[in-house]
C-alpha cells in the first residue's frame, strides 16, 4: 500500500459531548480505504452508531462534536457550508439502516423512495434512475421488480425491505456506505442472505463500507479491518484476521469469550471479568484526564 | 365488500340522524319557551292562545307531533317556519351554501396557517422561532372565536378599515349568481371584482373561526412532525442529501398528518358550530345566523330543520375524514 | 432562524394580497343612506306570525306599507290612506273615507277594496293573525265609492287606535291574490314611502324611494338596511363609516360615538318601559311588603348610574306621551317609610322578608344590573330577594301560564299610547299577560273595555292607575330612551313609538 | 422416571387475523400452532427455537395459559389445564411463571424494585415476612440489597433482567417460561444472565422452557431442544444429538446460517456449503 491514495473516509481524533458535558466519543480516529469493509464493533453505549451518524451528518441535536476532522475522499466535511456538505454526503455516501421495518416511509411507494436520491440529488434522468434501480433490484435477487416498485413498504417482508434498502444504497454508486447494524433485526437465515448480498455488491461495486455491528460473528465474516470500541473509545484496531488470530486488548479477548458459539458451548458465553472492566474504566479515566476540550 | 361497507355506513348515518331528530324534537318542545307565548300580543285571550296552538299543530301530543313531522320529512317536507312563514327545507338550503363557503374558507385558512407554522416550527425546533409559534398558538387557542371576531372588527373594521364588518356581500352590487355559492360561482364566472368583495366580507369571520383551529393544527402537527422527524426513514432521507424542508414536506408531512387529520375532522365540526355565533357577530347571512333567530323565536320547525342539516353535515364530515384517512394511509387502503 | 428568499417572497405576496382585498369600499352615490339595523326581518307579511307582533321591525313594515292610520313622531294620529274615520252615535257602525289617487308600488290603483280586504283578512282566524281578536269586532263592510261602513260586532273603543298598531297594515288585495303568500314574501309591495328593491334574508334590505308616495317622495333615493344584530358590530359599522345610522347600542358607546367628529346622536324617550311585575302569591299578598318594595327603589339613581342618565323614572304604567298619563300619580322614594311598613308586618333588615325575583340578562340594556341594584336597595330596608335569571322565551311561557315568581322584571311597549294596551292588558286578571289578578282590579277595569264615552274612559283608566299605585300592584321603573347614532350628514327624526323610519331621515 | 411436568398433545392455537378483519363481525381465525406433541420433563431446561413467525412465542403463551388452545390437550403436573377457566387457573398461576423478553416494558416504572418483586408474593398469599423474601430473591439473582429501593430507570439492562428473574423465581414455581430473555442484551451481559439462569435452574430444580432464536445460546443452556417452523415442530431431541447430528435440512440450514466468531472466507460465498 504505497500508493498515496486518499482514504475514502478519514476520521481524525473525533470527540463529541452531550449537553451535560459527558464525552460520548473519545478522540476516535479511524480510516476506511476505498473498497474496504471496516467493522465498528462494540456493545451498546460504545458509540459505534454515533460515529456512523457523525459521518453522515445526522447526529441528534443533543450531541455536539467538539473536536476532530472528518474527511470524505479528502474533503473536510467540517469546513463545508451546511448545504454543500449535505449535497456531498448525499452524492458520495449511503446508509443501510438497522431496522428495515422503520427505514422506509410507510406512505410512499417503493419506487420513488429508491429513485429520489438519484434524480433529485445526483440529477439523473428519470429513465436512467429507473433502469439503474431495476438493475440493482436484480442484483439483490428481487425477481419481480415491477411489483415491488409499486408496493408500499408494509406489503413486503422484512428481508425484502432490507434488500430494497441495500439496492437503493448501492444504486447511486456511493464511495462509502455506512451499514448500521443492517442485519440485527433479521432472522439468522435471512441475515446470512443479506450479508452475502452486501459482500457481493461491495466487491462488485468496489464500495467502502463502515460496518457497524455488535456481533463479532458478523465482523469475522464481512470485514477486512475492525475497530473495537468501548465507551466511545477505540480500544483496539486491527486487520480482522489478525484480530481473531491474536486479540491484543483484554476487552477484545473478553468480548470474544462472551460471544456465543454453538460449536464450543463451554468455551464461549463467558461473562466479562471484573478486572477487565476495571482496567477499561481506568483507561477511560486516564484518557479523559489527558484530554483538554478545545476552546473550553 | 366495498358495497357492504358503504351500506352499513349509510345505515349508521341514517340511525344517527334519526336519533338527532328525536332528541332535538323532544328537547326543543320540553325546553322553556313556547312559540305561541312568544307571539301573543297584548290583549290576547286564552281562546286566542288555543286557536294559534291549533293553527301550528302544537295542540297535539309530542309523539303525535313527531310522527306528523316525520311523515312530512319522509316526503321531503320539513314543515313551514313559524316566523319566516316559508318552507323550512328551502330556507335551510338557501342559507347552507353561505355557511359552507365560510366554513370551508376558514378550514383552508386554518390548514394553511396551522400547516405553515407547524412546518416552520418543526424545522426550527428548539429555537426561538418555535417558542414564538408556541406562544402565538397558545394565544390563538385560549381566545374563543367570537372574541377574535371582536378583535378583528376593531382592528380591520374600525382602526384600519380594510375589511367589511357585516354581511356577505355589498348590498349595492348586482349579483349575476344562479346558486347561493357566491364565492365559488364568482370564481367560476371569472368575476373577480365580486370575488374580492365577497372575500373582503368573508375574511374576518373566516379568520376568527380559523385561528383557534389553526392553533390546534399547528401544535398537533408540529408535535407529530417532530416525532416523525426522528424516525429512521427520515434520517435516511437526510442522508440522501435532502434539505430539512424537503425532508419535512416529502417524508414527514404525510405520515405526521394522519393523527392531525382525525382531529381536524372533529374540530371542523366545532368550527361549523362556531359559525353560529361568528355569523351573528358579522351579520353573515348563513345558517347559523338564521339558527339564532329561530331559537329566539322558538321557531320549532326551523330549529329542527337547521339542526338536522348540521347533523347531516357532521356525519358527512366524519365520513370524509375516514375516507381521507384511508387515502393517506396505504395500510388501510389495502387492508 | 433562516428564512430563504422564496419564503420571504411568499410572505410579501400574502401581505400584498390582503391589502388589495381591502381596497376602499364601493363609493356611495349621493342620495344613498345605509342603516345598521338591530334585528333581522323574518317575514314580509306584517299581519301573521311572530313578526307581526315584534315591535322592533314595525319600522321596516311602515317604510313599505301604510298603516290604516299613521302616527306622527309624537304618537298623535294623522290622516293617511284613511282620511276620515269614526263611529256613529250609538257605536254600532264605523265609517271610513279612503284617500284617492294613491297607487301601489306596482302602479295599480289603491282602492277601498284593498282596505276592506285587509280588515277582513286581519280578522280571519285562518290567517294566523295573533291580533285577530281586535279585527273580528267589526264586519259586514260596505263600500260606496271611497266611503266604507262596517257593522260593530262588539264595541272596542281602541279599534281605530289599533289601526296604527300591530297588524294594522293595508295590503294589496289584487296583487296578493295573484302571487299568493310565497310570492308576496319574494316580492312584497305596499303603498309606503319606500319600495323593496332587493331583500336578502338575514343580510340586508335595499329600499328605493316611492316617487308617487302620497305623502311626498322621501329624501333619500336609496336606503340600504343592513341587519346587524350584534351591538358591537353596529358600533363598528357606524364608527368605520360603513353605515350612517344605527340604533340600540350601549349608552356608554352612544356617549363615546357622538363625541366623535362627524357623528351625532339622538336619544329620546320612547314608548317602552321597564317594570317589575308583582304576582298575587305568597308574601306579595301583603300590601306592606308591596308598598315597601316600591318605595325602597331609587329609580332616579338607576337611570343616572346604570343608564347614564338616559331614560325617565315612572310611577305608573303610563308615560307622559300616553293618553291616560296622570302627572299627579307619584310614589315617593322613602326608605324610612318602607322600613316602617315592613316592621308593621314583622320584617326588618335582621329578619327580612324573602322572595324570588326573576329577570332577563342582556335582553334590555342593563336589565340584570338594574335588578342587582334593586335587590341591594331592598336589602337595606328588610327585603331579601334571590335573583333568578331566565330567558325571555321562558318569561313569556311562565307569564302565559301565570307561574311567574312573586316578582319578575319585564318591559312593556305601547306604541299607540292607549291605556288599554298598557295598564289594561298588563293588569287585567283574565288577560294571559297579567300577573296581578286580584278581583278588585278586575271589577274596576271591567266597565272600561266597552266605555263609549272617550273622556270617561280615559278618566276611568287614570283612576285605575291611581288605585294600582296606591295598592302597589306593580312596580313601574323607567321609561327607556332609544339611542340613535348617525353621521352628521343625516338628519334623523326620532319616533316615540321606537320605529326607526328612513322616511323621516334627510340629508343635512 | 417421573411423569413429565408438561405433556402436550395435538396442541392447536388459532388467533384472529386482524389483517383480514372485515368491517363488521369477527376476524377470521388463523392457525398459528398446527398440532404439537411434546413433553417437558421435570427439572430440565428445554429450548424452543425458531425464526420469527414460527409460533414459538405463541406456544409459550399457550403453556402458561395466557392463550386458550383451540384443540389438543395441555397437561400440567398431571392436571388438564387446556380449557381451565381463569378462576380455576388462578391458584395454579404461581407455578406458571414467566420472564419477559423486554425487561423495560415488563417492569412498572413507578414502583420500587422491592415492591415489584413483592407484588406476586402478596397476590399468592406469601405476604408474611415479605422483606426477607424480597431480600432473598435479590440475593439469589446477585443484586445488592440496596437495589430494593430503586426504580426501573436506575437499572442497566442486565440488572433489569435480573429483577425479572427474581420476580418470577420468588414464588419458587414449578415452571418458568423464559421468552427471548437475552436477545436484547449485550453479549457480556447475556453471558451473565445465562450463567445465572443456568445456576438457578440447577439449584432450584426448575423446569424451564427457554424460547430463543439463537441456537448458540440454546446449546449452552438446554438439555432438550424443540425446533419450530411455521407452527409445527421440525425436530425435537436431546441438545447434543441435535447439534452433532441434525436430522432435518431446516435444522442444518439454521446452524449453517449462524455467523461464528471465526474467520471463514467460504461462509459468504454464494454457492459454498458450510464445511462439515
Amino acid at each position: 500500500m504505497n500508493a498515496p491514495a486518499k482514504p475514502c473516509l478519514d476520521i481524525r481524533s473525533l470527540s463529541a459531548v452531550l449537553p451535560n458535558g459527558l464525552r460520548v466519543l473519545r478522540s476516535v480516529s479511524l480510516s476506511v480505504e476505498p473498497g474496504e469493509v471496516r467493522a465498528l464493533v462494540g456493545e451498546s453505549g460504545a458509540g459505534k452508531t454515533m460515529i456512523g451518524k457523525a459521518v453522515l451528518g445526522v447526529l441528534p441535536p443533543s450531541v455536539r462534536i467538539v473536536e476532530g476532522d472528518m474527511l470524505l475522499e479528502g474533503e473536510d466535511l467540517g469546513k463545508l457550508q451546511p448545504r454543500a456538505r449535505r449535497t456531498l454526503i448525499g452524492a458520495r455516501t449511503a446508509l443501510i439502516p438497522q431496522d428495515p421495518l422503520t427505514a422506509l416511509n410507510p406512505s410512499r411507494r417503493i419506487g420513488p423512495q429508491m429513485t429520489d436520491r438519484l434524480v433529485r440529488i445526483l440529477g439523473w434522468s428519470g429513465e436512467k434512475a429507473d433502469a439503474r434501480i431495476r438493475q440493482l433490484l436484480d442484483e439483490v435477487q428481487i425477481r419481480d421488480p415491477e411489483r415491488v416498485l409499486k408496493c408500499y413498504p408494509h406489503e413486503l417482508s422484512g428481508g425484502m425491505r432490507q434488500r430494497v434498502l441495500i439496492a437503493a444504497a448501492f444504486a447511486g454508486e456511493p464511495r462509502l456506505i455506512v451499514a448500521d447494524e443492517p442485519t440485527t433485526a433479521l432472522d439468522v437465515t435471512v441475515q446470512k442472505q443479506i450479508l452475502r448480498l452486501i459482500a457481493q455488491l461491495q466487491r462488485e461495486h468496489g464500495t467502502a463500507i463502515l460496518f457497524v455491528t455488535h456481533d463479532l460473528g458478523v465482523v469475522a465474516k464481512i470485514s477486512q479491518k475492525v475497530s473495537v470500541l468501548y465507551a466511545g473509545k477505540v480500544v483496539e484496531e486491527a486487520e480482522t484476521a489478525a484480530l481473531f488470530a491474536s486479540p491484543q486488548h483484554p476487552y477484545t479477548r473478553a468480548l470474544m469469550a462472551a460471544t456465543p458459539r454453538y460449536t464450543d458451548p463451554f468455551a464461549s458465553l463467558k461473562p466479562v471479568d471484573d478486572k477487565v472492566l476495571a482496567g477499561l474504566a481506568a483507561e477511560i479515566a486516564a484518557s479523559d484526564q489527558a484530554w483538554r476540550p478545545p476552546h473550553g | 365488500m366495498l358495497l357492504q361497507r358503504f351500506l352499513i355506513r349509510l345505515l349508521t348515518m341514517a340511525i344517527t340522524l334519526f336519533g338527532v331528530a328525536v332528541v332535538v324534537f323532544v328537547v326543543i318542545r320540553v325546553a322553556p319557551g313556547d312559540p305561541i307565548a312568544m307571539m301573543l300580543p297584548p290583549g290576547a285571550t286564552d281562546a286566542d292562545v288555543a286557536r294559534l296552538r291549533a293553527l301550528y299543530g302544537l295542540d297535539k301530543t309530542i309523539v303525535q307531533q313527531f310522527f306528523i313531522w316525520l311523515a312530512g320529512v319522509v316526503r321531503g317536507d320539513f314543515g313551514t317556519s313559524i316566523s319566516l312563514r316559508q318552507d323550512v327545507l328551502g330556507l335551510v338550503f338557501n342559507r347552507l351554501p353561505a355557511t359552507l363557503e365560510l366554513a370551508i374558507v376558514a378550514l383552508l385558512m386554518a390548514l394553511a396557517i396551522g400547516g405553515t407554522t407547524a412546518i416552520l416550527g418543526a424545522r426550527e425546533r428548539g429555537t426561538a422561532v418555535e417558542a414564538g409559534i408556541d406562544i402565538a398558538s397558545g394565544a390563538a387557542l385560549s381566545i374563543p372565536d367570537f372574541l377574535w371576531g371582536l378583535v378583528l372588527i376593531l382592528l380591520f373594521g374600525v382602526l384600519v378599515p380594510i375589511f367589511d364588518i357585516s354581511g356577505r356581500v355589498s348590498p349595492q352590487l348586482d349579483l349575476p349568481f344562479a346558486t347561493q355559492f357566491y364565492l365559488f360561482e364568482s370564481i367560476v364566472r371569472l368575476r373577480f371584482d365580486l370575488t374580492r368583495d365577497l372575500l373582503a366580507h368573508m375574511l374576518m369571520p373566516a379568520i376568527a373561526l380559523a385561528l383557534p383551529l389553526a392553533a390546534i393544527i399547528s401544535q398537533l402537527l408540529k408535535q407529530s412532525l417532530k416525532e416523525v422527524l426522528d424516525l429512521d426513514y427520515v434520517v435516511l432521507a437526510r442522508v440522501k442529501g435532502f434539505s430539512e424542508t424537503q425532508v419535512i414536506l416529502r417524508e414527514a408531512l404525510k405520515n405526521a398528518a394522519l393523527p392531525t387529520l382525525t382531529l381536524v375532522g372533529v374540530q371542523f365540526t366545532f368550527l361549523i358550530g362556531g359559525t353560529v355565533i361568528v355569523e351573528r357577530l358579522f351579520s353573515y347571512e348563513g345558517l347559523g345566523n338564521m339558527a339564532i333567530d329561530a331559537v329566539i323565536n322558538r321557531d320549532l320547525p326551523l330549529i329542527q330543520g337547521i339542526v338536522l342539516v348540521f347533523a347531516l353535515l357532521f356525519v358527512l364530515i366524519n365520513l370524509a375524514v375516514d375516507m381521507m384517512y384511508a387515502l393517506l394511509n396505504p395500510r388501510l387502503r389495502h387492508g | 432562524m433562516t428564512i430563504n428568499r422564496r419564503e420571504l417572497l411568499g410572505y410579501g405576496a400574502a401581505a400584498l394580497g390582503a391589502t388589495a382585498l381591502g381596497l376602499p369600499q364601493i363609493a356611495k352615490a349621493a342620495g344613498e343612506l345605509t342603516i345598521a339595523y338591530n334585528v333581522n326581518l323574518p317575514s314580509w307579511d306584517p299581519t301573521t306570525g311572530p313578526s307581526a307582533v315584534n315591535p322592533t321591525i314595525q319600522g321596516l313594515y311602515q317604510s313599505v306599507f301604510d298603516q290604516f292610520i299613521p302616527q306622527k313622531p309624537d304618537l298623535s294620529f294623522a290622516p293617511g290612506l284613511l282620511t276620515e274615520w269614526g263611529w256613529n252615535e250609538d257605536r254600532s257602525k264605523i265609517m271610513m273615507t279612503v284617500r284617492e289617487g294613491v297607487k301601489w308600488h306596482d302602479g295599480s290603483p289603491f282602492t277601498a277594496e284593498d282596505v276592506v280586504w285587509s280588515l277582513q283578512r286581519a280578522g280571519d282566524e285562518k290567517t294566523g293573525n295573533p291580533i285577530q281578536f281586535v279585527w273580528k269586532n267589526v264586519n259586514n263592510f260596505k263600500i260606496d265609492g271611497n266611503k266604507i261602513t262596517g257593522d260593530v260586532v262588539q264595541f272596542d273603543p281602541v279599534y281605530f287606535k289599533w289601526m296604527s298598531f300591530l297588524t294594522g297594515y293595508i295590503m294589496p288585495k289584487a296583487y296578493y291574490e295573484k302571487v299568493g303568500a310565497e310570492g308576496f314574501e319574494k316580492a312584497p309591495i305596499g303603498t309606503g314611502p319606500y319600495m323593496v328593491d332587493k331583500f336578502e334574508r338575514n343580510a340586508f334590505l335595499r329600499l328605493k324611494a316611492n316617487p308617487n308616495y302620497w305623502g311626498g317622495k322621501p329624501a333619500f333615493e336609496n336606503v340600504t338596511i343592513k341587519f346587524v344584530t350584534d351591538a358591537a358590530s353596529r358600533v363598528a359599522e357606524i364608527e368605520s363609516g360603513s353605515s350612517q345610522v344605527t340604533l340600540e347600542i350601549p349608552y356608554e358607546e352612544y356617549d363615546r360615538l357622538i363625541a366623535k367628529d362627524g357623528l351625532a346622536g339622538s336619544c329620546k324617550n320612547v314608548s317602552d318601559i321597564g317594570m317589575i311585575f308583582f304576582n298575587d302569591i305568597d308574601v306579595m299578598l301583603d300590601k306592606n311588603v308591596r308598598q315597601a318594595a316600591v318605595m325602597a327603589v331609587d329609580k332616579k339613581l338607576l337611570v343616572d348610574r346604570l343608564l347614564r342618565g338616559y331614560g325617565q323614572p315612572i310611577d305608573t304604567l303610563e308615560t307622559p306621551e300616553y293618553a291616560a298619563y296622570d302627572a299627579s300619580i307619584k310614589v315617593e322614594h322613602n326608605l324610612e317609610k318602607a322600613k316602617e311598613l315592613l316592621a308593621a308586618s314583622g320584617y326588618s333588615p335582621e329578619k327580612p322578608v324573602k322572595f324570588t325575583i326573576q329577570t332577563t340578562k342582556g335582553f334590555k340594556p342593563k336589565d340584570y344590573e338594574m335588578i342587582q341594584a334593586i335587590v341591594g336597595m331592598w336589602r337595606k330596608v328588610g327585603i331579601e330577594a334571590t335573583i333568578e335569571v331566565y330567558e325571555i322565551a321562558k318569561h313569556y311561557e311562565l307569564r302565559a301560564a301565570d307561574k311567574l315568581a312573586p316578582t319578575a322584571f319585564y318591559n312593556w311597549g305601547n306604541a299607540i299610547g292607549d291605556p288599554t294596551t298598557s295598564t289594561g292588558f298588563a293588569m287585567y286578571g283574565p288577560s294571559p299577560h297579567s300577573v296581578w289578578d286580584s278581583q278588585d282590579l278586575i271589577d274596576m277595569i271591567n266597565p272600561l273595555w266597552g266605555e263609549k264615552d272617550e273622556a270617561k274612559r280615559i278618566a276611568g283608566w287614570k283612576a285605575v292607575d291611581k288605585y294600582i299605585a296606591e295598592q302597589a300592584y306593580v312596580l313601574p321603573l323607567i321609561q327607556y330612551a332609544q339611542p340613535i347614532v348617525h353621521a352628521k350628514g343625516v338628519n334623523v327624526v326620532q319616533h316615540v313609538s321606537g320605529a326607526l323610519l328612513p322616511a323621516l331621515m334627510s340629508p343635512a | 422416571m417421573a411423569e413429565p411436568l408438561f405433556s402436550v398433545r395435538g396442541l392447536k392455537v388459532a388467533l384472529p387475523d386482524m389483517t383480514r378483519k372485515p368491517l363488521i363481525g369477527r376476524a377470521p381465525l388463523a392457525e398459528i400452532l398446527k398440532g404439537l406433541d411434546f413433553d417437558l420433563p421435570r427439572g430440565s431446561v428445554t429450548g424452543i427455537v425458531g425464526e420469527s413467525g414460527s409460533g414459538k412465542s405463541t406456544l409459550g403463551r399457550a403453556l402458561v395459559r395466557l392463550l386458550e388452545p383451540s384443540a389438543g390437550k395441555v397437561i400440567f403436573d398431571g392436571r388438564d389445564i387446556t380449557h381451565l377457566p381463569e378462576a380455576e387457573l388462578r391458584p395454579l398461576r404461581r407455578n406458571l411463571q414467566m420472564i419477559f423478553q423486554d425487561p423495560m416494558s415488563s417492569l412498572n416504572p413507578r414502583r420500587t424494585i422491592a415492591s415489584i418483586i413483592a407484588a406476586p408474593l402478596k397476590q399468592n398469599g406469601l405476604g408474611d415476612n415479605l422483606k426477607a423474601r424480597v431480600a432473598e430473591a435479590l440475593q439469589r439473582v446477585g443484586l445488592p440489597q440496596s437495589f430494593a429501593g430503586r426504580y426501573r430507570h436506575e437499572l442497566s439492562g442486565g440488572q433489569r433482567q435480573r429483577v425479572g428473574i427474581a420476580r418470577a423465581l420468588a414464588l419458587s414455581p414449578k415452571f418458568v417460561l423464559a421468552d427471548e430473555i437475552v436477545s436484547g442484551l449485550d453479549v457480556s451481559t447475556q453471558a451473565q444472565i445465562l450463567t445465572l439462569l443456568e445456576k438457578l435452574a440447577a439449584e432450584m430444580g426448575l423446569t424451564v422452557a427457554f424460547i430463543s432464536h439463537d441456537l448458540s445460546v440454546i446449546r449452552r443452556l438446554c438439555r432438550l431442544v424443540i425446533v419450530m417452523r411455521e407452527g409445527a415442530i421440525v425436530e425435537a431431541s436431546a441438545t447434543d444429538t441435535l447439534f452433532e447430528h441434525p436430522q432435518q435440512a431446516y435444522t442444518r440450514d439454521l446452524l449453517a446460517a449462524i455467523p461464528l466468531p471465526e474467520i471463514d472466507d467460504a461462509w459468504l460465498l454464494p454457492a459454498a456449503k458450510a464445511p462439515a
